[in-house]
Parts: C-alpha cells; sequence; structure tokens
C-alpha cells in the first residue's frame, strides 16, 4: 500500500523536476537561445529541419567569437505537434530556461498558441515561415512573407501576359486560417482587377485529404470556361495525390497552370516530382538561386547535414523557411551586438531597420515598424530534379502589409505592433 | 477474480494507509496554488509552468476517472471520450472568447465576414449559461448517441469502433471553419474569466483549485456509484447482460445513466483544461487522444477508482519527461506499455500493488 | 498517290517565302518573351517542314544555333504556343495518326491567324477521321465568320461534340447581341442542349468511375481487416501499419530495382506484390505468435495492444526511412489516362487498382471456400475447441490466417503507393475506414464487405459535389451509425440462434 | 435480434411489479400462483399459436402451438435441433417469430413485449448454461435478482429492508449455499451456480418459470432434491422445464410435450408419449 504512494509522490516529483533538468549544467558566460520546433509528430516533416537549421547557424556565430562575446546556447525542445504543448514549452523556455530569445513554430495555430505567454512574459519570438499576416505583435519578429509578398505578386504574374494572362482563377486550399485568409485577399484583389464572381471558384478540402477526383474533374470543367490558373494553398501532404491526379487526367501546365504558396524544396524531396514539372511555386527565395552568398549558404549546409549526419543528407536541400530562420537568427545577432544587451525591450528597438544580406541575393531590411523583413518575391518552375527555375521576380524587396488593405476593417490597425491584450 | 482473503486484507489494512496517502496527497495538491502565490524568489515558490502542468494532468486524471466508470465498470470502452473533453472545452472557450472580444464579435468571425453571431453562441458572454453549455453539450450528445446505441445493442468493439468514428466526425467538423469555432485555430489569446485577468497568479491558482475539487467530487461519485446497487448492477451488467435483462432490469437506462454521467464528468474536465493551457483546437478530438485515454486506465488499473488516476498520473508524467529526453524513442515506449500492460498486467498498476501488499 | 503529291507540292508552294530564313532560331534566341510569342504565332499560321528540327528541340527547351546548343528560358505561355506550332507542323505529316493527334489539339489551341492555313488543309484532307478533326477544329473559329452560312455550319457541327470548349463557345455565342442571325442563334441554342446533354453523361460516368475507384481503394485497405478482424475477431488497429508497411516494400523493391536492373524498373509493381506480400505476412505472422495469440476472445485487449504495437511500427520507420515521406514514382503504364469522352479521362493507375482490387477479392475467396487452409480458418473461427479436437493444428491455423490477412493488407500497400503519399503516417489516415467498412459490411462476411467498400465509396463521390468533402464524409458516418442501429450484424448478416 | 417497432425505451418499468409479493407465503416463500394484473381467466397461463421461426430459410419453429396451464409443470424434450431453446427464446423475447401468436395469460402479448417488459411481468428464465454474475458475490445475485423496483433511481437509492434480508436468507438456505453467502459467483462449482440461478428465479418470483436443463452437472442428490423443490413450486407457479435426463422428467412431470423439427409431435402423460410410435422412431432413429 505504501508503495502505491511512493509511485504517486515518484511521478509528481519526477515530473516537476524534469521540467526544469533540460539543461541545468551550462558554462556561467553563455547567451540561451530557445529553439521551439516540433521534433515528433505530424509537423516533425517539415519543423526537424529548421531546428538543425538554427543549429548550424548558431555554430556558424559562436565560431565567428559568439555575440557581445559570449557563445549563444541553444535549448531545444520538442512540442510534439502538439498546440498546447507549445504555450507549456514556450513557457518552460522563457520562465525556468530563461533563454534570451525563441526561434520557432511552423504552424499559424501553434503560434497562436504561444502568443499569449510571450506577451505576458515579454518574449521574443522570431517566426520563420509565411503566413496570413493579421497579426503584428511587440513579441514577435516575422521572418517570412505576408501575403502581399508572396500570393498577390504571383497572381499579378499569372495575369500578365507572359504569365498566362489568366482570366479565371480556382482557389484551392486546405481547410485553415492560412489558405482561408490569402484566398479572401485574394478574391478582394481579383475584384479589384475586374475579375467577375462568376470567375473564382474556391474550395477547401480536409487535412490530409487524398482524394482529388471530383476537385480536379471540377478544375477541368471550370478551365473549359477560359483560361485558367489554380492557386493552390494545399498543405504539405495532400500535395502528391493533388498533382498526380491533376497529370493522370490530363491537365497539362501549360493548359492550366497550378502556382503554389507552400510547396518547397523540402516539400518536393522525396516525392515523384514527374507530374509537377511546369508548375509554379511563389517564394522569397529558391536554393537555386545563384549569388554568392546562396552559394555558401547551400554549401554551408550540406556539409552541416552530412557532418551532423541528419537522414537524408545526401540529398539535403534549403529552403524559404529555412532561409528565414537564418536570416532571423543573424538579425538577432545583429541587434543584440548593437545594443549590447539581450534585453528584450532593447533588442526590439535595435532590431528596427537593421539590414542583412541574405542568400536570397538581396540585402533585406527589418521593417522599421511593422516587424516583418521587406523581401523579394520569385516565382519558380518546378524541375524534374525537384528544384525551382526562377521565371520571374520583383525587382527589389517590397515591404510587408500583415494587415491586407483588400480585409475590410483593416485601414483602421496600426502600422507599428501592439500587444493583442 | 478477487480473493475473498485478499479483500478482506485489504479491508483491514487498507483504508488507514490509503487514507493517510490521499490526505497528504491532497494536502499537497491544495498547497501548490497557495506556494504559487508566493513571491517568485522565495524558495517555496511553485512556477506558474508547474501548476499549469499539474493542472493539465489533474484535468487528464478527471478524464480517465470518468473513462473507467463506463469501461471498467460498465465494460463499454469508449474511444471517443476525447470529444466530450473538448466539447466542454470549447463551451468554456465561447465564454472566454466573448470576454476577449468584449462587444464585438470574436476576432475568427470578423475573419471570415460574419456580421453576427451564429445562434448557437447567444448568450456565450454569460457565465452561467456557459457553464451550462459546459453540461448541457456532451451531456445532450452522450445522450443522443447513447439512446440510440444502447437501443440496438451496440456493445463491445462495435461500441468502440462507433465512438471512435464520432469523435472523429466530430474533428472534421469542427476543423470546418464555417462549423463557426475557429476552424484548426480553435480559440486562444483568452484574457480574463469573470473579470479576472486569465494570466494572474490569483486566477491560476483558484482554477487549480477548481480542479482539485471536481477529482475530489469526482471521485466521491464514482465511490458513491461503486457502493451502491446500482455499481453492482453494472458489474453485472458488464458480466452477463442478458441474465440481467431476465431479471427485470432494463440495461439501456443503466448504461445511459453512466454514460452520460461520465460524458458531462469529461465536458467539466475540458472546462477547466481550456483556461489554464490556454487553448482548445479540434486535435483534441482526435481518435488517438481517447485511445491513449483508454491507456491511462488499463495502466492504473480499470475497475477501480485510483488506478486511472495514478496511470493518468503516471503516463503524462513520463511523456513530459521522454519528450525532452528521448523525443525519438517515446512511441517505442508509450507502444511497449500497451503490449505489457495488456499482456503482463490485466489489473493494471493497482492489481500488482494488491498482489504484492497481499504477499 | 495524288494527295500525297498534292500535299507536298502545296507545302513547297506556301513556304517558298519562307525557305529562306535559315536563321530561325537566332531570331528565337535574340528575341524578348514577348517577341518570342509572336514569332511562334507567326509560325504557327504558315508552317515549314524546314522547321521540325527546331521546333522539335524548342520543346526540350533547347536550340541549336551554329552547332552549338543553348538552353531557353520557357514558360507556359511559350510551352502552349510551340505545342500549337508542332501540331500546325503535324498536320503536314503523311502519317494519318500524327495529323489526327494534331487536329485534336488545335481544336483546343488554333488561333484565328491559323484560319487560312487549317482551311487549305481541310480541303486536301482525304482521312476521314482527320477530316472531321480537322473541320471541328475549323468550325470553332468560323464561329465568328462574317457569312451566316458558315457560322450555321459551324454551329451545328460543334453540336455533335461533347466538348466542354464547343459549350463554353456556344454560350459565348448565345450571349446577349453577339449573333444576329436569327437561324444560327436558334441552330446555336439546340446545339447547346445537345452539348450540355453529352457533357451531363460524362459526368455522370466520370463521377460513378471516381466512386468506383475511391471504392476499390476502400476495399483493399479493408480486405485484410476483414480477415484479421473478420475471421479472428482481432480488433487489429496495427492493420494500417501493415499497408505502410506494404507501401515501403514497394519503395524498397523500387530502388534495388534501379540500382541493380534499371532496364526492368518500368516493372517494378509487379515484382513488388510478391514482396510486400511476404514482408506484411510475415511481420504479421511474428505479431502473431508473440503478442496476439494470448489475446485471443479478449476483442478490447487486442485493440489496445495493437495500438501499442502499431505506434511501435511507425515509430520504426521514421527511424529506419526518416519522418519524410518517401518517393515512389508511377511507371509509365500507371500514368497517364485514356480518354472516352471529351470530358472524360480514366487514369490507368485508378483503372489498374480497380481491377487488382477485384482479383484480389477473388483469390481470397478462392483460397477461403476452395482450399484446405481456408477450411480450417473457416473451422477454428467458428468453434476453436471443436476444430482442435478434430485435428485442426489451431496454433499454425491461427498464424497463417493472420499472416494472410496481413499479407493481403501489404498488397493494398502497394496499391496505395501508387495514389498518394507513401510516409510512416500513411495507415493512420485508413483506419477508421477500414473498420467502418468491415463493420458495414458484416463481420466476416466477404461479399459484405466488398458491398460497403463501393457503396461507401459511391456515396462518398455522390455527396462531395453537392455539399463538399467535409460534410460528405460527416455525413456518411453519421448514417453509418444510424444504419447500424437498424441492422447491427451489417448488411450482411448471418442470423442464427444467439448463443450465450 | 429485431427490435420491434413499438418497443420503447423506457428508463421507468412498464409494468409496475406486485408491490404485495410475499404477502402470502408459502413454505419456500414464492407469491401466489398468478399475480395481479395478469388476467389468466381461462386458465392458461402461456399461448402460443402458429409459432414460426426461420433463420436462413432453416424452420427452427413450425406453426408451433402449445398451451401451459397456470399451476402446471410442464416438461419439454426432444432431440436435439428439435427448437427448444429456441422455443424458450420466442417466450422471453429473445428472437421474435415471423409469425404466430404468443399470449402471457389473457392480454399480455409476448411478441410485442421487449425482454426486460416480459421479465418484469413475471416470467423467469433459467439458460441452459449457468449464468450468474460472476463478479458480483452470492448475496449480491440475490439481491440484484430480487423482485423490487429495477428503475436506475431506485437503484441509486437502494437500500436492503430487513424484510428483504431476511427473504435472501430464507432463499439461501433453499439453495444451501448460507457458507458461501460472501464468495464470488465465479468460484462456485457448477452445481452451485445451478442452485444459484434457480435462487435467483426464486426471488424474482415471476409466475411462470422457464428452466432450460436445470439438473445438467447435478449429483444424483442434488437432482432428487431439485425435483423436490419444482414439485413443492408447481400448483402455485406455472414451471416449463426442457430436460434431457429421463429419469428426472419422470420424476416430476404429469405433462410432457414432445417437439420434432419445429413443431409438437406428440403430448400427454410421459408413459403415453413413450409409447407413440413417432416419438420411438426419432428417439430411436428408425
Amino acid at each position: 500500500m505504501k508503495r502505491r504512494s511512493l509511485i504517486k509522490a515518484f511521478t509528481l516529483t519526477a515530473s516537476i523536476a524534469a521540467m526544469g533538468l533540460t539543461w541545468t549544467v551550462q558554462a556561467a558566460e553563455t547567451i540561451k537561445v530557445g529553439i521551439l520546433h516540433s521534433l515528433s509528430g505530424t509537423m516533425a516533416i517539415s519543423e526537424t529541419s529548421l531546428k538543425d537549421m538554427a543549429l548550424m547557424t548558431i555554430d556558424e556565430i559562436n565560431a565567428k567569437g559568439g555575440v557581445n562575446g559570449k557563445m549563444l546556447e541553444a535549448v531545444v525542445v520538442d512540442p510534439a505537434s502538439n498546440w498546447p504543448l507549445f504555450a507549456e514549452k514556450g513557457r518552460q523556455l522563457l520562465t525556468q530556461d530563461k533563454v534570451a530569445v525563441v526561434f520557432g513554430c511552423w504552424t499559424s495555430v501553434s503560434r497562436k498558441s504561444v502568443l499569449p505567454v510571450f506577451e505576458e512574459l515579454n518574449g521574443l519570438l522570431f517566426y520563420p515561415v509565411q503566413y496570413e499576416g493579421e497579426e503584428m505583435s511587440p513579441n514577435v519578429f516575422y521572418t517570412g512573407a505576408a501575403p502581399n509578398q508572396q500570393a498577390i505578386p504571383a497572381v499579378e504574374y499569372l495575369m500578365s501576359e507572359e504569365g498566362g494572362s489568366a482570366k479565371r482563377f480556382f482557389l484551392l486550399g486546405t481547410d485553415y486560417v492560412y489558405p482561408r485568409t490569402t484566398n479572401k485577399i485574394l478574391r478582394a484583389f481579383l475584384q479589384s482587377k475586374g475579375v467577375a464572381d462568376k470567375d473564382i471558384e474556391e474550395v477547401y478540402t480536409p487535412f490530409g485529404h487524398s482524394d482529388y477526383q471530383t476537385i480536379v474533374a471540377n478544375i477541368k470543367k471550370f478551365s473549359a470556361g477560359g483560361k485558367t490558373a489554380v492557386i493552390s494553398t494545399v498543405n504539405g501532404d495532400s500535395n502528391v495525390p493533388f498533382y498526380k491526379e491533376l497529370a493522370n487526367q490530363g491537365l497539362k501546365a501549360t493548359e492550366v497552370p497550378v502556382v503554389a504558396f507552400s510547396v518547397g524544396e523540402e516539400e518536393l524531396r522525396g516525392i515523384d516530382t514527374k507530374p509537377l514539372v511546369g508548375n509554379l511555386a511563389a517564394w522569397n527565395y529558391f536554393q537555386s538561386v545563384e549569388n554568392p552568398v546562396n552559394a555558401k549558404f547551400v554549401a554551408d549546409w550540406k556539409a552541416y547535414a552530412k557532418a551532423k549526419n541528419l537522414p537524408g543528407a545526401d540529398k539535403a536541400v534549403t529552403n524559404d523557411p529555412m532561409e528565414a530562420t537564418y536570416v532571423g537568427i543573424h538579425m538577432w545577432a545583429q541587434a543584440v551586438e548593437k545594443a549590447k544587451s539581450t534585453d528584450v525591450d532593447k533588442v526590439r528597438e535595435a532590431l528596427a531597420g537593421q539590414t542583412f544580406a541574405a542568400p536570397s541575393g538581396y540585402t533585406l531590411t527589418m521593417d522599421k515598424t511593422n516587424h516583418h523583413l521587406h523581401k523579394p518575391v520569385m516565382i519558380g518552375e518546378i524541375q524534374s530534379d525537384g528544384q525551382f527555375s526562377v521565371v520571374w521576380q520583383t525587382e527589389g524587396p517590397i515591404r510587408a502589409q500583415p494587415w491586407s488593405p483588400y480585409i475590410p476593417g483593416n485601414d483602421k490597425k496600426p502600422d507599428h505592433a501592439v500587444k493583442s491584450n | 477474480m478477487n480473493q475473498p482473503l485478499m479483500l478482506t486484507a485489504a479491508q483491514k489494512a487498507g483504508p488507514k494507509v490509503t487514507i493517510a496517502v490521499g490526505v497528504v496527497i491532497l494536502a499537497v495538491l491544495l498547497a501548490l496554488p497557495l506556494l504559487s502565490l508566493l513571491p517568485a524568489d522565495s524558495a517555496l515558490h511553485v512556477s506558474a509552468y508547474t501548476l499549469t502542468l499539474v493542472g493539465k494532468i489533474l484535468c487528464y486524471a478527471i478524464v480517465a476517472l470518468a473513462l473507467d466508470l463506463v469501461w471498467g465498470y460498465a465494460g463499454m470502452l469508449s474511444l471517443g471520450h476525447g470529444l466530450f473533453f473538448a466539447l466542454g472545452g470549447y463551451a468554456m472557450g465561447m465564454y472566454l472568447m466573448r470576454q476577449a472580444s468584449g462587444e464585438g464579435l470574436p476576432a475568427f468571425m470578423t475573419f471570415l465576414s460574419w456580421t453576427e453571431l451564429p445562434w448557437y453562441w447567444v448568450g456565450t458572454e454569460h457565465f452561467l449559461w456557459a457553464l451550462c453549455l459546459v453540461v448541457l453539450a456532451p451531456g445532450l450528445l452522450a445522450l443522443a448517441f447513447g439512446f440510440f446505441a444502447f437501443r440496438s445493442r451496440i456493445k463491445g468493439v462495435y461500441f468502440s469502433i462507433m465512438t471512435q468514428a464520432l469523435t472523429f466526425a466530430g474533428m472534421l467538423l469542427f476543423f470546418r471553419n464555417e462549423t463557426g469555432f475557429g476552424g484548426n485555430n480553435g480559440f486562444t489569446n483568452f484574457r480574463s474569466i469573470l473579470g479576472f485577468g486569465i494570466t494572474e497568479p490569483g486566477t491560476r491558482a483558484v482554477l487549480f483549485l477548481a480542479t482539485v475539487l471536481l477529482l475530489v467530487a469526482s471521485l466521491y461519485i464514482g465511490w458513491r456509484l461503486a457502493q451502491s446497487k446500482f455499481g453492482r448492477v453494472l458489474t453485472a451488467l458488464r458480466d452477463a447482460e442478458n441474465r440481467l435483462m431476465f431479471c427485470g432490469y432494463d440495461p439501456r437506462g443503466f448504461k445511459l445513466f453512466v454514460w452520460v454521467l461520465s460524458a458531462v464528468l469529461c465536458g467539466l474536465a475540458g472546462a477547466l483544461y481550456v483556461p489554464q493551457v490556454g487553448i482548445i483546437n479540434p486535435s483534441e478530438m482526435s481518435p488517438t487522444n481517447s485511445i491513449e485515454a483508454a491507456v491511462w486506465v488499463a495502466l492504473g488499473g480499470r475497475g477501480t477508482l485510483i488506478g486511472p488516476l495514478l496511470g493518468a498520473g503516471v503516463v503524462n508524467g513520463m511523456k513530459s519527461w521522454f519528450t525532452v529526453a528521448f523525443p525519438e524513442y517515446w512511441l517505442f515506449f508509450l507502444g511497449a506499455l500497451f503490449i505489457i500492460v495488456t499482456l503482463y498486467l490485466p489489473k493494471g498498476i493497482i492489481g500488482l500493488l494488491k498482489k504484492k501488499g497481499e504477499q | 498517290m495524288p494527295t500525297a503529291l498534292h500535299r507536298l507540292i502545296l507545302a513547297c508552294l506556301l513556304l517558298l517565302p519562307l525557305a529562306a530564313h535559315a536563321g530561325d532560331a537566332e531570331d528565337f534566341l535574340a528575341a524578348n518573351p514577348t517577341q518570342q510569342a509572336k514569332l511562334l504565332q507567326d509560325w504557327a499560321a504558315q508552317p515549314d517542314p524546314a522547321r521540325v528540327e527546331l521546333i522539335n528541340s524548342l520543346q526540350q527547351g533547347q536550340l541549336t544555333v551554329n552547332g552549338e546548343t543553348k538552353t531557353v528560358r520557357l514558360n507556359n505561355r511559350l510551352r502552349g504556343l510551340i505545342n500549337n506550332v508542332q501540331a500546325s507542323q503535324q498536320l503536314l505529316a503523311t502519317e494519318p495518326k500524327v495529323r489526327l493527334a494534331a487536329a485534336q489539339q488545335l481544336q483546343k489551341s488554333a488561333t484565328p491567324a491559323q484560319l487560312k492555313f487549317l482551311d487549305q488543309q481541310l480541303a486536301n484532307e482525304a482521312d476521314d477521321d482527320v477530316h472531321s478533326a480537322l473541320s471541328l477544329a475549323l468550325a470553332n473559329l468560323q464561329l465568328v465568320d462574317s457569312d451566316p452560312a458558315v457560322r450555321l455550319a459551324a454551329v451545328r457541327l460543334l453540336g455533335d461534340t461533347g466538348d466542354p470548349l464547343a459549350r463554353t463557345r456556344l454560350e459565348a455565342l448565345l450571349a446577349p447581341g453577339v449573333e444576329a442571325d436569327a437561324a444560327v442563334h436558334t441552330a446555336a441554342e439546340t446545339s447547346l442542349a445537345q452539348v450540355k446533354r453529352k457533357l451531363l453523361v460524362g459526368e455522370m460516368l466520370g463521377q460513378a468511375f471516381s466512386g468506383m475507384s475511391l471504392g476499390s481503394i476502400l476495399l483493399l485497405a479493408a480486405l485484410g481487416l476483414a480477415i484479421t478482424f473478420g475471421l479472428l475477431g482481432v480488433i487489429n488497429m496495427a492493420h494500417g501499419e501493415m499497408l505502410m508497411l506494404g507501401a515501403y516494400s514497394t519503395y524498397v523493391v523500387q530502388l534495388l530495382m534501379q540500382r541493380y536492373v534499371p532496364q526492368a524498373i518500368e516493372f517494378y509493381p509487379l515484382i513488388a506484390l510478391p514482396v510486400a506480400f511476404f514482408v506484411t505476412a510475415g511481420i504479421g505472422m511474428v505479431l502473431e505468435r508473440t503478442v496476439i495469440r494470448h489475446l485471443y476472445g479478449r476483442p478490447l485487449e487486442t485493440l489496445l495492444a495493437t495500438w501499442g504495437i502499431s505506434l511501435m511500427l511507425i515509430q520504426l520507420v521514421r527511424l529506419v526511412f526518416g519522418a519524410q515521406n518517401v518517393e515512389v514514382a508511377n511507371p509509365a503504364w500507371l500514368s497517364g489516362g485514356v480518354q472516352v469522352l471529351p470530358n472524360l479521362v480514366l487514369p490507368y493507375n485508378r483503372i489498374v487498382i480497380i481491377a487488382f482490387a477485384l482479383c484480389v477479392v477473388v483469390l481470397t475467396w478462392l483460397l477461403l471456400n476452395k482450399t484446405r487452409l481456408g477450411l480450417n480458418v473457416r473451422a477454428v473461427t467458428q468453434n476453436r475447441n471443436m476444430a482442435a479436437c478434430c485435428g485442426v493444428p489451431t496454433g499454425r491455423v491461427d498464424m497463417l490466417a493472420f499472416g494472410l490477412g496481413s499479407g493481403i493488407a501489404g498488397l493494398g500497400g502497394v496499391a496505395l503507393s501508387q495514389i498518394g503519399n507513401v510516409g510512416p503516417d500513411l495507415g493512420q489516415s485508413y483506419i477508421i475506414d477500414s473498420f467502418l467498412v468491415v463493420v458495414l459490411g458484416g463481420v466476416g462476411q466477404l461479399a459484405g464487405s466488398v458491398m460497403a467498400a463501393f457503396g461507401l465509396g459511391i456515396a462518398n463521390k455522390i455527396l462531395e459535389p453537392q455539399i463538399g468533402a467535409v460534410l460528405g464524409k460527416i455525413l456518411i458516418l453519421a448514417l453509418i451509425i444510424l444504419f447500424i442501429q437498424k441492422r447491427p450484424q451489417g448488411l450482411f448478416a448471418l442470423k442464427g440462434r444467439v448463443i450465450d | 435480434m429485431r427490435i420491434t417497432p413499438t418497443a420503447e425505451f423506457m428508463l421507468e418499468p412498464v409494468l409496475d411489479p406486485n408491490k404485495d409479493a410475499g404477502s402470502s407465503r408459502d413454505a419456500i416463500g414464492l407469491g401466489q400462483a398468478a399475480g395481479k394484473g395478469l388476467n389468466t381467466r381461462h386458465g392458461t397461463i402461456l399461448t402460443l399459436e402458429d409459432i414460426s421461426v426461420s433463420f436462413d430459410g432453416f424452420k427452427a419453429l413450425n406453426d408451433l402451438n402449445l398451451y401451459i396451464g397456470v399451476g402446471e409443470l410442464r416438461c419439454i424434450i426432444g432431440p436435439n435441433g428439435a427448437g427448444k431453446t429456441t422455443l424458450m427464446d420466442v417466450i422471453t423475447g429473445k428472437t421474435r417469430p415471423s409469425h404466430g401468436k404468443a399470449w402471457f395469460g389473457e392480454t399480455l402479448d409476448l411478441t410485442s413485449m421487449s425482454e426486460v417488459q416480459i421479465a418484469q411481468a413475471g416470467i423467469g428464465r433459467k439458460f441452459q448454461k449457468p449464468t450468474v454474475f460472476e463478479a458480483l458475490s452470492v448475496f449480491e445475485n440475490l439481491e440484484l435478482a430480487q423482485k423490487t423496483d429495477k428503475s436506475v433511481w431506485a437503484s441509486l437509492r437502494a437500500r436492503l429492508s430487513g424484510e428483504q434480508k431476511d427473504r435472501i436468507d430464507e432463499v439461501l438456505d433453499t439453495i444451501r449455499l448460507t457458507a458461501s453467502v460472501q464468495r464470488p459467483a465465479g468460484l462456485l462449482s457448477h452445481g452451485q451456480k445451478q442452485f444459484l440461478e434457480i435462487g435467483m428465479l426464486l426471488m424474482q418470483d415471476p409466475q411462470l418459470l422457464l428452466l432450460d436443463e436445470p439438473v445438467a452437472g447435478m449429483t444424483d442428490a442434488e437432482t432428487e432434491f431439485t425435483a423436490e423443490l419444482f414439485k413443492r413450486l408447481a400448483g402455485k407457479h406455472s414451471l416449463m422445464v426442457v430436460e434431457h435426463d429421463m429419469g428426472f422428467v419422470g420424476s416430476i412431470a404429469d405433462h410432457v410435450t414432445v417437439l420434432h423439427q419445429g413443431s409438437v409431435l406428440a403430448e400427454g402423460s410421459l408413459e403415453q408419449v413413450q409409447e407413440n410410435e413417432r416419438v420411438i422412431e426419432v428417439y430411436l432413429g428408425r
């Protein structure tokens, strides 16, 4: 009978102790940096490489002597693709491990989950993935694209003569907040360009949807009515069945091009790219971009993957969110140097207007007020080797509009970060 | 089979020790929120992180207990209890969202360009109505499902598969943005509850205390049920339903009662879970979560009241530790736990302890 | 061979003024994209046999200038135009098949600039099929002809097609204020009705086919479970992982064949079938002997234990192959589809999977009903003790039956790898559907499972266009729950005295 | 296992069982033969007419007619597969006949009642294989069977009155299980389980008892005792006993029905049916 109490007491203490134990042994003169990416569960596919990229960048900074003379020390936790766990682990990083900054999150829901924690404890989060906007927290820096840095230029391209002068648009997405918001913005944008409502079709599928027969048949039917483009915000796993069905039902990219906002090099790795060739993707960075910074970046990554023996290291690729992670960490380090402190308020101030020569070939600037990067937009065509060839790009970086002017009511939102509560 | 010898032995030695241990644990649980109110530099200070983590595990323990009532006592393995848990959580979340959005619509609705609240949101700004919903939503769903299921005598495996399909359907429904519950993002960014800031240490402490009280109340209800003739009818139902019918008992009513009770307890647990962890979204309804709850019960020992609590604590405690120490091996461990418990520990940890206590 | 001669003479006449242009490739390379498009449009209006080489290499994205091969950056617009030029060129080919394909391409892509050329070609076309295809291509352009008689003929011709494009064109013609001639207007209305009817037929057939296809996939996913759950009574939650392992076996076979016998890579799915069967059957038998055999008669316990097994298998695959999806490519004979109607293409992989599913059902039925093993399996599942007394080695039979169920799941995995992702989570997305199929069909009833799978597939596909994929699925789940109320034993239930 | 459309789902019992049970007790303590609310004007407690049941074309019962009088002790015999257990299933509502009438007393239509309603109306059944609640003690088994308000709410508040406890002790004594009163029923021997199940029937106090092979697995002494018990019950209760043990049948029955291939082959005293040509043919396989 006593054992029962022992076990119970043990579990209690063990669970409490476990929280504090992660990194108790540490050198005195380091700056702790939290990494909050899922290493297990459904999102591990995408997020694991961001964790590795963050570690590589930290190594790189440390090799150059660290920040303010202190080494960076990574604290890696695994929120296991479980949204409440993101908030729990975020709190752990900020209160137990007392990290100076956190790099992490992929899905919007995970960011929404940790946001109250960061605002409550005045933490600092760098979010590296393209997203739907509609948010501007003083405790978050967004290094991925806002909708106007990805979706709108892509549609403008499709409407141009060179892009095929599309007249009708099939907006296909997985049913969650990013596709919904993006499509809402696109619809308003298309309407402002004189596209009638009957020429815009909006369809959503559930997560993990794998049977695209009906939808492809509908696209075919829709495309008979005029030059059509499909704008896909279909989420990761569903892309393979979608593209396979497209190809097998005889819809070619020359007739109905598909432009995707969630398909990058990492997603193409390990899928049969034959059916996708010729289709498009819009990002702010492609691995195939040719410039010296990128050449070094890609080479470093490949070497790092090999050295650390990461799974699939022989086929290691870089992609947009990885570049955004890389840029984010460097910018933060520069800002800490400038502020001569890791104090969140000082770093935030120092980050405004910070610049960095990024692998995309442009010098990116952190906006003075809105916590987003100015980024260039590129349209890439999928090649059979899983890489993209850039067919179009903006002349220079464009400023993010997290509060899209195409969503009613946003004109009243301030153009600087304010806490949500 | 329970050995009479063992029963008497446990009866003789049991109460004192059990009560003593129980009182100690209860005292610790009651002390935790008070300690969390101490200044942060105090040696005895309990961090908000620890408090919410333990609070979360306590909510899970209530779910385990509720599941044990239907599985351990009445023999119906539900693989859909996550649905009731989530419904309770969503009902509470509706209130919290209304609190956060003030006079206007919750943010996700303006984003869908809705201009007015859907009918099922009416009244959710009142805490009392939200509390009613916490009970009614899972309760009525359980009543409707149970009514049909028990009427046509769906039991055993079929019942498990049907409940699994039910929670799966619920998950798909709540993932849809048009359903009006925030889709994949669910509800988050809560601000206040009854006018108190949700991040205030005081609010946290009170929520934690409420969870402890609910747990104690659930234990008391479970204990009273197990002691009553109702509890014996449930056991009879589990072992020989036909015999019971020919004795003149209508099993449907008994099943329905315990099923709805269990669902309501889950709903209440969910309602306390949401303000503590700060988010509710449809993944709580995924069939995986509900199956995991079955393992808490099986590991702890089904058909006992303490077992499920123990199981929920052990598995979740290990999860917190394993996912930090060896994230890659957590699933191996959990899988092995499933197999070992079913093969070698049919009575769970409690059974093991009893056996040891007897020797 | 007067026609061939005619064509040659005509071609020569036509192209005389252009023959001098040897520098087409240089022109193209020097031009900006807009000019390139213009060039291609000109070439399409006046095809030149001398450009065949040029166009062919352009399609590959390359151009040869002065013996030097250069890569041309193309975009989708240019590729479309190149295809159109290609079709124009091919109309001059001697092979009727090539001309037919070209004419069909031109039905979609011809531009008014090509009108004159097409007119000439039509006049000289001897082959009936090509002639009618070409006249259709022409009819599309003639809708805006100034002569009402020509327009009338074109409209009538379009009415005979079931082409979705014809519908759009006719609708455009019928828009108010476009067509002045009353006769043409009426004819257009009749033609439009005709086209719509044909399109509807195509749509219905398409829906039926996609329902069948989804049904066959559900069937393949559920068939193994119909044995492990239906006959042995094991709630095999690891069934989905057997599908996943089958798909991974396919991946490994593909990888090995790529490395060692690249010449036969086209047929890797055929090799993968037996491999997947024996791999999953073997794993299934090991599991049966080590874990499941202790749990017969305790179905809920098998549920928990097999769930544990499934977690471990998923994590094992993650560690071995990585969390990423792996690449399983369709071989050429499983890519593309057959065009049945203008608006109906049946993909080869789906056709093959439907046939394969039916084959597997027939084989399973034969195995269970016509062989000694099947007899033993049925005996053991009906009365274990009695069968043991009759000298049936129950342990061995259990093991073989479980192996059979797992093996069939492995076969299903090979098929699934040809239509979707192959990743560690593959099985998870099929497990609930599989159970519903087996329960709905009636446990232990092979025929029931077949009916249930196809029924669910078709119902799903009928509901999806009406209310969307999610609501459709929820509605079907609700209907199943209600159906089970009415018939707790499923579609095909054995009646009998209930034994307590 | 079809559901009749009229079967309603109820938390409360439809037919209020006799409240004044036990007011007129006899030696073993069963109530009067035909309880209140059951109309047995014509002296028959059970009327089966033209009952047919078929399973996938196989006719388990074929136009069967059977009448059991109030207070009668009827034995049903017949070779395997004659439809004896199916007959009991029909009476207790477990199997629905494809056609035919089944009346309990003059007013209760068994074909439209659920199993629970039938049990509450006063038909008790003992299964072929002894079925008791194995995880519960002997005492608790009897307590559950006791004739009382069996609704959910009542069970939540139930307390045993002194009278009820006495009643349980009485039956314990009758079935000779007083010594094992706290043992879990699962640990009883086969014969003891048989007696416990009979004891539960006694607690239930039905007007018609259906007993499926009650003496299987009993010692000779136990069988003898059972025969005595049944004879004492008859008269005040109606009994229908299915049995293979001809010795046992001979010792208790005054009236025997022989079933064959789903219908009644012969009826009468044991001697009469044993001399019946067709019965001999069926039993001896000539």
